[in-house]
């Protein structure tokens, strides 16, 4: 009795959960840090520009808002079918639709404006000069706290991810978009190599705030009827929960080895997800595809979220971050 | 939430699911569809939803209907489920087919499972000049359908692939033959991609005016991942969303694949 | 009606279907093929010795039979839990749990002995020498139609995986276990790799008869009650469902670049599955995982690939391998 | 293929899951388990099955019964199955308890669900020299568990966690509690680890004979993956599979973790 009774004295509320995280930034002054209400940041590709969410919950609830990645130019995307289901996951090959980053600049951030979360603009290349041009375009952008720098689409040809696998050439592009851009810089990686501890560490070398983990798996699916591959594209990038324990293990193995914090993302569809993430060792979390197939999951998660931290009594759910290790 | 009134195949592998729903977010429209989670509470497999068009509504009744066929692993799991089921979906969700113009003479073209959002249509054109052309493999897979149609008293023109009704053949067989002597003011098509081919070349070549409904795969069926972009026909070459700016869409207005 | 009547007259029936698949021989003697009724083939650490599934089926109906892997000395494996449930697939860390070569010869070969199914020994090392052991020791064994060599087991340490995800180890251990052992080589591969094909290129220029793809994918799971890794191990071995569409892209992507048959598998549920390994280039498919979970799927996997074959009136299954491309 | 008859929630949490047979491979033994199913046809999710013990076992009515708490993903999903629905089980599997031996006067000791397989046990033993002793959180955990084995006329002994009933504690303390008293000649035990460890330490240190029942995480149930091995304390220090050779092991043969 004595013991019960001083637990429930003890009792954190939900009031007094914490649920912020400072993702913090190389560059030496505070300001620079990002800092979020909550670890939830929509991964790019996912949520469109956040006003198809809208009709589901309002995103300012989130941490922070990805946008669909952006090139220099505008793109079409690749034929259809651009997406197959596979089981417990899906692969896209949407090859980065986007209106190119003038209408962006134009178009795309404008709305954003009522948006009272931090925003980061997810960027594209098809070569290391592509990732310049678009560091200057936004350079100075005050709608954006910061830049995706994605060296790890699997979905466009001579480039992308190829950047993403050699750790030299992670160094030389993020070395130049932190000389052109000066706000919070996240390098995405590809989980499609040998190590990825080898680019996370040239990403921080280069000056790289904080890095994503991970991009999509390489995949693709035949369509046996037909005996030809079902996306119009041939190859696609997997997500979805199916890749979830490939990706907790790249940020567990990751997290002991840069200093710089971790935006851990892949097949996250519950609270638990979260959890598991932060645990390995993530500070941030994505959620991807989950808002395609239950578009109202931002609360959700967050609400699943909160009953852990008060069942496992945890105030600040910072504390946990890396606390599997 | 909504739940399973009935689950029944009206056809060969053809089901036929009525939901109750409690509340909508507003009123579905012919031609919008719903985005169904097929997979049990928790599982992660299937993981998408499946789109499904619209067959019929009863704002008083509280009920949604839908036709489907089962094809693969999601109708299949569908189909097992027992009435008192709950099911999770998202929905109205699309554009739909444009009701208000004074249309004149009007055609409805189905082939296959693209019957399916024409009878909610045609129940809700409530025109007396309505024409209706339905093909489907055989005789058992429109019975269900016929008996449907016949019930709003429209005209209605039958073909197989596999038995002579009508005529021996598709639906838009049935329809050309019909054309010349009873040309339509204006058209609405959903079904195989080639018929909506078809249908789409001979009214612009006779400057009839229309509209079809595509199936594209869908990652999400909300417009945030861009997995059903149409090609367009439009001088900016913009792409189209199946999932908001179709699934119905004019006739020209996108580019098909045949 | 007469095109109906012709094509009832050529139909192909289930007697005509000839499932029967020969994985070509790098040795120039056709003796040294490997044939299969089938393509189906047990992966290894998934059926046991065979024992087993014998109370659900007659293992002969397979086209072979991998066994457990062996090292040269006695393992006790990995400390428990050994395996944890993902989303549609399922992480392992057994460690390689055996009797040691000398047992395994004893014990284990003689009750093979009644199997008329080709029986293939898969072997795993902590250093390049162990595959030279255990190369001698198998060489000549009767009961033994070859040797699958697994460079890509990522539940020991010190070895193992690292084998597999260096081309000049492949090449090396493959050389060497060649000179040694005359019968047929298998070489299985790691798709822990950003590029698999330079592994597969390797074992082919070292004599390798066929490569193996996949093994398990890197990966971990997280109690978050317990906040610690699920597995005594911390890593394991992703298999099943989840990662079929990264094996079936390896395959593809592979059946191109070397001239030596490709063991597919990763995730074989169903017999489209098998098809679609086939299509992407498989000459033969593993089924791994779903013996665990359905231990009576052998024959059922087989009859859905006659059917398949009899809807697509496919006489000769090996018509189809790489059909996709 | 199996048939849910009843599956009811019997106290917080614990499901009575009842299920009709066609056929079995051999009459199933106190101390075996099944490996349950639990996804929709065509799913991959859960991909596991799922080991549960046999609670009961009727073969004139052709009846199996399992006792489950819902603690996870596919607990979940199998409570919310309807009867009528087929099942797929594997089993019956693993090394049941022995029962032949002529055991004097045994003790069984159940915490929490390791309370299940100990009900067809008792049934079966049909010794009247039985003491049975069992323990959980709280007396609605016990309640039907209390019912079923007053039905079977043996010595009945309850323990609760968070209320006085016989204690306030655990199967353990309780029986250590009769211990002195009432030394059995034979002990049966199911429940946590913990539990196992101290009872076996207890029984080794009185030379008193008996049985235990592990629950292992599981790959396949069949004795094909290694999943579930267990250290044992024989010289030639082979493990042992849980699956196969277990779950029902003698105290002191394979080391358990507390
Ligand atoms: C707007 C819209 C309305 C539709 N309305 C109907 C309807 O009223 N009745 C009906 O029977 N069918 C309809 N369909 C097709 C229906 O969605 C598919 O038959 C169904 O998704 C197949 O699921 P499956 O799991 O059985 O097949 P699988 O082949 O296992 O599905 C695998 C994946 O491919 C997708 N897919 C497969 N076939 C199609 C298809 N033809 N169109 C789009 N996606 C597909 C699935 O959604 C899933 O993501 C409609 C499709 C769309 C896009
Ligand atoms: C031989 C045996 C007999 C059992 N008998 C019973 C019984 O009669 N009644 C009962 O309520 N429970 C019993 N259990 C435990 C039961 O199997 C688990 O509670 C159940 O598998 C949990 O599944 P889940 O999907 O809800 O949990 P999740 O945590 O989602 O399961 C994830 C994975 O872990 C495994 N797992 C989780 N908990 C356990 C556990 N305690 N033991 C073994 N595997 C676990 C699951 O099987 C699954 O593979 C028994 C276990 C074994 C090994
Ligand atoms: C439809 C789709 C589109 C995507 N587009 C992008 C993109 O434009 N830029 C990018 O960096 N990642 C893109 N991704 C990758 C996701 O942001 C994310 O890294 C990946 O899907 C893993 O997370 P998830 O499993 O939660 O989806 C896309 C993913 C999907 C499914
Ligand atoms: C429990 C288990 C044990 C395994 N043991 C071995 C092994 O001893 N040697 C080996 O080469 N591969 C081993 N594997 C890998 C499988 O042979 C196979 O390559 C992998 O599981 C992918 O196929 P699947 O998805 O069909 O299981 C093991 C896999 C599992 C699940
Ligand atoms: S299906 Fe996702 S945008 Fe249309
Ligand atoms: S669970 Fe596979 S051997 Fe026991």
């Amino acid at each position: 009795m004595p013991e019960k009774q001083s637990k429930l004295e003890q009792k954190i509320t939900k009031a007094e959960l914490n649920l912020s995280v400072v993702m913090q930034s190389q560059q030496k002054s505070k300001q620079n840090n990002l800092n979020l209400k909550n670890p939830l940041i929509t991964a790019s590709g996912t949520c469109g520009n956040g006003q198809e969410l809208a009709n589901f919950y309002d995103i300012n609830q989130l941490g922070a808002f990805t946008t669909k990645g952006i090139t220099v130019k505008a793109q079409s995307g690749n034929q259809t079918p651009r997406i197959a289901e596979t089981s417990a996951g899906i692969i896209n090959s949407i090859g980065l639709e986007n209106p190119g980053v003038e209408n962006f600049i134009l178009e795309v951030l404008p709305e954003t404006k009522e948006y009272t979360l931090p925003i980061l603009a997810n960027i594209s290349g098809y070569s290391e000069q592509d990732f310049e041009v678009l560091a200057e375009k936004l350079e100075g952008r005050e709608e954006l706290a910061g830049i995706e720098v994605n060296l790890s689409c699997p979905n466009i040809k001579g480039g992308g991810m190829i950047f993403g696998t050699e750790p030299e050439k992670v160094y030389q592009i993020t070395k130049k978009v932190r000389e052109i851009y000066s706000g919070y810089i996240i390098v995405k990686l590809t989980p499609n190599i040998t190590d990825i501890t080898t680019t996370a560490l040239a990403a921080e070398a280069a000056g790289a705030d904080a890095v994503a983990m991970i991009n999509t798996l390489s995949a693709m699916k035949i369509d046996i009827e037909a005996q030809k591959p079902l996306l119009a594209n041939t190859f696609g990038g997997l997500s979805g929960p199916a890749v979830r324990p490939i990706a907790v293990k790249m940020v567990y193995q990751t997290f002991k080895k840069i200093d710089i914090p971790i935006l851990g993302l892949g097949g996250v569809k519950n609270g638990s997800d979260v959890i598991e993430f932060m645990l390995a060792g993530a500070t941030a979390v994505g959620i991807g595809t989950i808002n395609m197939t239950d578009p109202a999951a931002g609360p959700r998660i967050i609400k699943e979220v909160e009953e852990y931290m008060l069942k496992h009594q945890i105030k600040d759910l910072s504390s946990i971050i890396g606390a599997a290790h | 939430m909504f739940k399973i009134i009935a689950n029944r195949e009206v056809g060969p592998g053809i089901f036929q699911l009525v939901l109750n729903y409690d509340q909508l977010p507003q009123k579905p429209e012919p031609g919008q569809f719903f985005n169904i989670k097929v997979s049990q509470s928790g599982s992660d497999d299937p993981l998408l939803r499946r789109p499904f068009s619209i067959f019929d509504f009863d704002a008083a009744e509280k009920k949604v209907e839908f036709i489907y066929r089962v094809v693969g692993k999601g109708t299949k799991i569908l189909s097992e489920l027992e009435a008192e089921t709950e099911l999770d979906l998202l929905g109205p969700l699309g554009s739909p087919f444009s009701l208000n113009k004074n249309k004149g003479n009007v055609h409805l073209i189905g082939g296959g499972m693209g019957i399916a959002p024409l009878y909610y249509l045609s129940k809700e054109l409530k025109s007396s000049n309505q024409k209706v052309y339905l093909g489907a493999a055989n005789k058992a897979e429109l019975e269900f359908f016929e008996e449907k149609f016949k019930g709003l008293g429209v005209e209605l023109h039958l073909a197989a692939m596999e038995e002579k009704l009508e005529i021996k053949g598709s639906a838009l067989v049935l329809w050309l033959n019909y054309l010349e002597k009873n040309t339509p003011d204006y058209v609405y098509t959903c079904g195989p991609e080639k018929m909506l081919v078809a249908v789409e070349r001979e009214c612009l070549k006779n400057n009839i005016g229309g509209e079809l409904s595509i199936e594209k795969r869908m990652g999400c069926g909300i417009g945030v991942c861009l997995s059903c972009s149409c090609e367009t026909k439009a001088e900016d070459q913009k792409n189209k969303r199946a999932c908001v700016e179709g699934p119905v869409f004019g006739l020209g207005e996108v580019v098909l694949s045949a």
